[in-house]
């Protein structure tokens, strides 16, 4: 997205809300994580702690999930450019 | 907010909270986007079941295809719905 | 929803966020169709882009999602009316 | 706001912010209610195998009957909902 | 959650943000459980009524999942407790 | 607000709009949590075939240690998302 046409004023709430919305992201990052890797990993409830097999399979899950997030986030970025560019071709 | 972004007329103030609202709507809208994709990818490519924290090689490629076919179909369906609200000056249900 | 016991001033403001959130259900509807569509249409990931029986999956998929959504959104409404006349009727 | 809506205390203004925030509020869970309908009812009545862009005849039925079926069910709920309520002046967890 | 650093007009404002979001938790409470008793217990589409055998089952699924969410938020509240303190200590 | 808050300067008034925004952050954060941990424990100790309205002992015994277990995942991966971050000055995607 492009604020270059956004008074200066606004750019500065713009960051501010841009920065409120980074957080938010990451806290349901996190939630998520949780919610799926609990889901995945976690299936022996006759006791009341992680197992060692869960602790690992939990790890595993997350550092993939991540590795996930991190590259879609790149080849997403790639492709809205791309669409920057052939909006701006367009004009 | 405005004190050095030129008039500062009600009319002004207005119509920035209208382009602040709007900025904001369209950033919702591409994490909403990016957060679907993901989860539709996850889906796609990667079992769930783990045996180590790296993506394999036919992962990632995987992947890479699944973004690509992703971002294609959001574009043709963007077109589709355009092409209905144009036809029918047609509204969102609700 | 009855809104003609707000003030004049109330009832713009209500509009505005009646518009706000129009664009909203629109955003989720264009974003919950790719998702909805693509999930249950793209299968083959030998290749990056769409192939042809995809394609008119898709197109089918989301135009049914549409016709589905209208088609509640009407029967919606006239439940909605309806518990509105049973409600002014039992005052 | 309130320039020609009456009164322009403080309080009215508090009254009409409290006011606009329930209207939200109803607003935000009636469209709620209406995405969760319908997911629901596509999941019960609509085959995700699609053979052409139209809803047969059985589906139309079958998605009728279950906007019917569902808001019985939601207002039954409801009503559980307030009996729970007035018994043990109960209250939503969290 | 600790507000009691806050100024008194901040604790007032923080009050009525509760206030709202106990609302929203309520009818979001409200709206999921519809759509998880329907889910379970609705399959008869022959018919434009919830049938017996359909009502008990969706009484049955409310009251079930009410008492899960108030357990859990029993043991929540507990874990939250048992965090600050251990969060008191480590300071 | 912050009438009887002590300062009432403009500094006083973003710094508490700050520290309300970061509550309100907070809340959400705990509810979403909450709720995934209902959704979550629901379907590994819940079935989905009823008989009656009650929790068996078995359910309420799994329940327990379901939300014990969810909870120590949690705190798990957060350490870990803190590590990463310490490690690569790493950022959320997006």
């Amino acid at each position: 997205m492009d604020f270059s046409g956004m008074s200066q004023g606004d750019q500065e709430v713009m960051a501010r809300i841009l920065e409120k919305k980074q957080m938010q992201d990451f806290l349901r990052l996190y939630n998520g994580l949780t919610e799926k890797c609990v889901g995945d990993c976690v299936e022996d409830f006759t006791v009341r702690h992680i197992t060692g097999h869960e602790q690992s399979c939990i790890e595993y899950c997350a550092s993939k999930f991540i590795k996930l997030s991190q590259r879609i986030g790149q080849r997403f970025a790639e492709q809205q450019a791309l669409q920057q560019e052939a909006a701006g071709a367009g004009q | 907010m405005g004190l050095f972004g030129g008039g500062n007329s009600a009319a002004a103030a207005a119509q920035s909270a209208a382009q602040l609202q709007m900025a904001e709507q369209e950033m919702d809208a591409i994490t909403d986007l990016f957060n679907r994709l993901v989860s539709t990818c996850n889906k796609k490519c990667v079992p769930n079941k783990y045996r180590d924290g790296e993506l394999t090689k036919g992962e990632s490629v995987c992947i890479d295809r699944c973004v690509a076919k992703y971002m294609e179909a959001h574009d043709k369906i963007g077109k589709l719905l355009q092409e209905m609200n144009a036809q029918q000056g047609g509204q969102a249900p609700v």
